[in-house]
């Protein structure tokens, strides 16, 4: 038998493969194509203190091999949420990962301590690298003082492992990780998407309505492995590792790299089942080679 | 639920200057599906271009297990698909969306479709024909080629009235001129549109004007097509005592929150919707 | 008639497209394919002091829609490249940059100073963003302190137009841009590669001979463009632009974003005619749409 | 010079477990071409897969202005390779690199292939007999089914042995164990060998130890390859005091110089390669 289990920082799950999010709704979505019992995780969309329209559209484009998308954190506020997504997600036997976000050190609390109090959260994923909203945001995760002292105020508030997804739009990403490290992060997710833009040469705009927006899918892999790798050997925390995740070989290259875990984006949207399909691939390919443990896969192409 | 998985593509050919109409075999999905609704389509099998396309459900054939799509070549995605040839796999997503309903109360309806946007009014003009419902359809196109369906509409024997921009074919001018024309003289109770942005902006105006109510049918640029990603939105006045929903409410601002065409939609009411310019 | 020609920081150029360092060699390479003289300028392959051998292979690896390389600046020297390649580019009615690079500042004032003696070179493309190469490279371009300091070395040195080629991984490159612009620069050249890997999950081993390379083609655009449209807005120098660009619509979106010329690098390898292929449909856009020149289009979409 | 474009394939035919032979319709290439060389051929008309792949000249025929590829099916590139249907359209770019010389000196050459090593051979072959010039041919793989192109040499009537890894066909073991052999016994002159690096190495060791001059065709992962890019490249001697380059010099590093596969090979004398590991 082969033993998919992982440890993400306290969080136990049945196997690595999780839903990155923004890109997996609150579950229901993807109900009628994915046994949502068989992942090792559910991400849900980035949550606010209070409701968010997000940014006007066009909020996507497609580039080459990758997507930009610009929502703006649309999101119907934590209550919302608590009330009316938790339960559905409750009947599920699959953790459920709120991913966070705020304007503000004060709206992070709250929003901490509010999810902590509900019933069906294992743990919180602090998105402080959104690249699309203008406070808050990525300006938490490009910055090494600001992205701990979040990370921080979020570890006051909660006894959920805590998961802080950085960005990879910065000079030293060690550095921020050894920041929310030391600030008492349980895990790190890497990474959030890269800051791009496009622009239509007939109209001769920008094509988002937001001007700028976040790039991901395979397009952004080589970069999110490289991270991987670079962040895991220099940090003593687990890694869930995302960026362009497409099929089982692209989820083992995080794993390689040095992730515990890995979570599917963009590819939910061009392969509605890709995350059942990585895990089967996963464990196709333990059987084959022999891998009793996933957990030796970790990191195992570091020498 | 929803099909996705590979299906067959049985016909793929030319039907106007730009114009193509797919029919795949794929019976689990035609099963589900209703007008209105479309299905989401990978135009290749490798990493680019990644993202899958939404195109309408332009024919439903029940009986063959068939559904068959009406599109046109704007882009590098539409341009791969028609390069397939019969035999070829599809990857195929849906029935997706919420479609046209018919209500009870519509007696002389009016259908509108603007250029391309007559694809997905096929299978709701075969489901009025069933109900017995009067219809008149009125296709809007560029010129006399880019007029696509009007001899299949006839041949279901409902009136067509055609116009096109430069008077090559039917009446000159925009599809909107003559649906207002139409409204004044026939005076119908309920209508449904599918076209352009700026055609559906200037029939709202019109129909509004009127009180005619009805349903029209949004495009946006979609990721996922199941609801999960929020890019597809489009805007949705919202049902509070601080806005007026009968007219178009010049200059004071109305409230709304983003719906998603995707599983909102791609068909809403027509009192609901706001379009930007 | 459609007015082509474009000035870069001094540099005249009867059209605006150019090669991307070390994808067009030292021009005799794309010569079977390409009228050299029809180019807007020919960037040759990086030069060092003294003879670099490189990188161990593989120094090359496909990732969706890009490659990542590791070339390692293997290159004959700069003494070599002034006898023996600058003759034959001088046959050709084509500016030649030659971009640079160096371990030291010492380095980089003496290619330079020996450059600047050499007939027919018309300008220097200062590399401090090469992502392969343990000293120097890259480490110069991610500090804004050590950037100034070559580019104000170079600049000491010669005076002939030069451009500052920077690195896209980096938090701000704004601040960047700044810098090398207060130290002299005359033009930026935006952007280089973005530092990226890959597993091979079966070897379990990095692809890559040096393990990490520089992400390249149609993948990085969106970040490449953005970055142009940050550093064009910010920053009052002309910029060469450059990542991914492979048809005349691609290079029209860095124009319009503020670049007032562009490098057509990865595309080379995959049509060996890019550069004039996308010359060819840079003119027929222009005549399309009236545009009498092309720095009309120049930043044209930023409102 | 160098032909780029659209060429048209005429044949793409499976002749093996993973092997297709492609024959492309393209006369200005062909024209140019000698054995040895190679094209670089795209796989996708979109932007994945992005590189070329290079792929030797299997046969050129000068007469109908066609050139062969004889390639195996190892991953995404080589799969689209496959599935292109005579008449579909190939982006190629050839001929490329430095082929094979034949030098006056041989009499008795042997040749070396080991598994899809083969593919560059055949036109050598062709072209050793044309020059009348007696040749042994030992071609190796995993299996018999693996062996491609005996019989078509066997019709060349050139000697042609076979070895396999499981013995399945011919002699078991590796074709250079029957290099070894053959050496020994039947003393040739000179030898030209294609195939996997190990397989290289070790004949190299072989060749050397008996001191029989040779030319090698070697592979590397390419990016332009017309010697741009500096990706493809492998370790040649430098021809200096400080080396042997008679022998392997085992223990003492021997000093090198990156040389490009694409244009100062693919074939290299076999006295002047270095391989790694
Ligand atoms: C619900 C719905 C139903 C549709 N039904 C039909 C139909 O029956 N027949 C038909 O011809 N077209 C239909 N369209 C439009 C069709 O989706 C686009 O023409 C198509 O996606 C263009 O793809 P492309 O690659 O050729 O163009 P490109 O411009 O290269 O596409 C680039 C990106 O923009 C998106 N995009 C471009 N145009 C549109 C558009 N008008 N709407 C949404 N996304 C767009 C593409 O999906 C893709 O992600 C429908 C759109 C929606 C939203
Ligand atoms: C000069 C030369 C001549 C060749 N001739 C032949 C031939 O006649 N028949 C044949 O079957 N194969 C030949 N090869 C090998 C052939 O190029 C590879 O098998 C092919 O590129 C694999 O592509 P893929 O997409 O199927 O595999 P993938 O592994 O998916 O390719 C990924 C990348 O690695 C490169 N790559 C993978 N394997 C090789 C390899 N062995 N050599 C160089 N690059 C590689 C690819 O080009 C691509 O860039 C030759 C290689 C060279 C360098
Ligand atoms: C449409 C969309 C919405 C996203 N929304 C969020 C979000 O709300 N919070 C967040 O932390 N990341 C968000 N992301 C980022 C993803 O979770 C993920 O980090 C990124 O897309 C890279 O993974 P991928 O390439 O597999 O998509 C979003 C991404 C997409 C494409
Ligand atoms: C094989 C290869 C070698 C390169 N060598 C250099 C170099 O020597 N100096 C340099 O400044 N940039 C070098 N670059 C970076 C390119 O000049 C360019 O900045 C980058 O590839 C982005 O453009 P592209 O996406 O069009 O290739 C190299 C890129 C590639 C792919
Ligand atoms: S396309 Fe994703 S929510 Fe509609
Ligand atoms: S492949 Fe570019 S130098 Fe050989």
């Amino acid at each position: 038998m082969t033993e998919l289990a992982v440890n993400l920082g306290g969080l136990q799950m049945k196997n690595p493969v999780t839903t990155a999010s923004g890109t997996f709704g609150f579950g229901p979505e993807y109900a009628p194509f994915v046994d949502l019992n068989k992942l090792g995780a559910i991400v849900v969309k980035g949550i606010t203190l209070k409701p968010r329209k997000g940014n006007p559209t066009p909020r996507i484009a497609e580039t080459p091999a990758g997507i930009l998308n610009c929502i703006g954190l649309q999101n119907p506020g934590v209550d919302y949420f608590i009330e009316k997504s938790l339960p559905y997600l409750r009947q599920y036997d699959t953790p459920v990962i709120v991913n966070i976000a705020g304007n503000s050190l004060e709206d992070y609390a709250e929003v901490t301590r509010r999810l902590s109090a509900a019933e069906g959260v294992a743990a919180l994923e602090v998105n402080i690298s959104c690249p699309n909203v203008k406070e808050g945001g990525m300006i938490f995760g490009t910055s090494c003082t600001m992205a701990s002292e979040v990370i921080g105020v979020v570890r006051q508030n909660t006894r959920l492992p805590v998961i802080a997804k950085l960005s990879p739009n910065v000079t030293d990403i060690v550095e921020i990780a050894r920041g929310v490290a030391e600030a008492g992060a349980d895990a790190l997710a890497l990474i959030n998407t890269l800051l791009g833009m496009k622009i239509d040469v007939y109209s001769r705009k920008p094509v988002l309505g937001n001007i700028m927006g976040g790039l991901s899918g395979p397009a952004i892999r080589p970069v999110a492995v490289r991270i991987v790798w670079q962040v895991a050997q220099a940090v003593q925390l687990p890694i869930l590792g995302m960026g362009g995740i497409m099929t089982a070989e692209d989820a083992l290259e995080f794993i390689l790299a040095g992730a515990t875990a890995i979570a599917v984006g963009t590819a939910n949207f061009i392969n509605p089942r890709a995350t059942v399909d990585i895990l089967e691939g996963i464990k196709q390919y333990m059987e084959k080679y022999g891998v009793k443990d996933i957990n030796e896969l970790v990191g195992a192409a570091w020498n | 639920m929803s099909f996705c998985g590979i299906a067959e593509v049985v016909i793929n050919q030319k039907v106007g200057p730009e114009h193509y109409l797919m029919r795949i075999l794929a019976p689990e999905l035609t099963r589900l599906a209703k007008p209105g609704q479309f299905v989401h389509v990978r135009c290749s099998s490798v990493l680019d271009p990644l993202l899958r396309r939404p195109i309408s459900l332009h024919g439903i054939d029940y009986e063959r297990g068939t559904v068959s799509l009406l599109y046109q070549v704007v882009g590098r995605g539409t341009q791969l698909l028609s390069e397939m040839k019969p035999g070829a796999e599809i990857d195929i997503m849906g029935p997706l969306g919420k479609g046209f309903s018919i209500p009870d109360r519509a007696n002389r309806v009016l259908v509108i479709g603007g250029g391309i946007g007559v694809a997905p009014l096929f299978p709701l003009v075969q489901a009025l024909k069933r109900y017995k419902i009067k219809q008149t359809v009125l296709l809007g196109a560029r010129s006399a080629d880019f007029v696509v369906g009007a001899d299949q509409l006839a041949s279901l024997e409902v009136r067509v009235e055609v116009s096109t921009d430069d008077g090559s074919l039917g009446y000159k001018g925009f599809v909107t001129d003559l649906a207002e024309k139409h409204v004044k003289l026939n005076k119908p109770d309920y209508f449904f549109a599918c076209g352009p942005n700026p055609m559906l902006k200037q029939l709202l105006k019109i129909t509004r004007k009127f009180g005619l109510a009805g349903q029209v049918s949004l495009e946006e640029r979609m990721g996922c097509g199941v609801g999960a990603c929020l890019a597809c939105v489009c805007k949705i006045k919202v049902a509070s005592g601080r806005c007026s929903v009968a007219g178009v409410n010049e200059g004071a601002p109305i409230d709304f929150e983003y719906k998603k065409v995707c599983t909102d939609g791609p068909v809403f009411a027509a009192s609901e919707v706001i379009l930007d310019d």
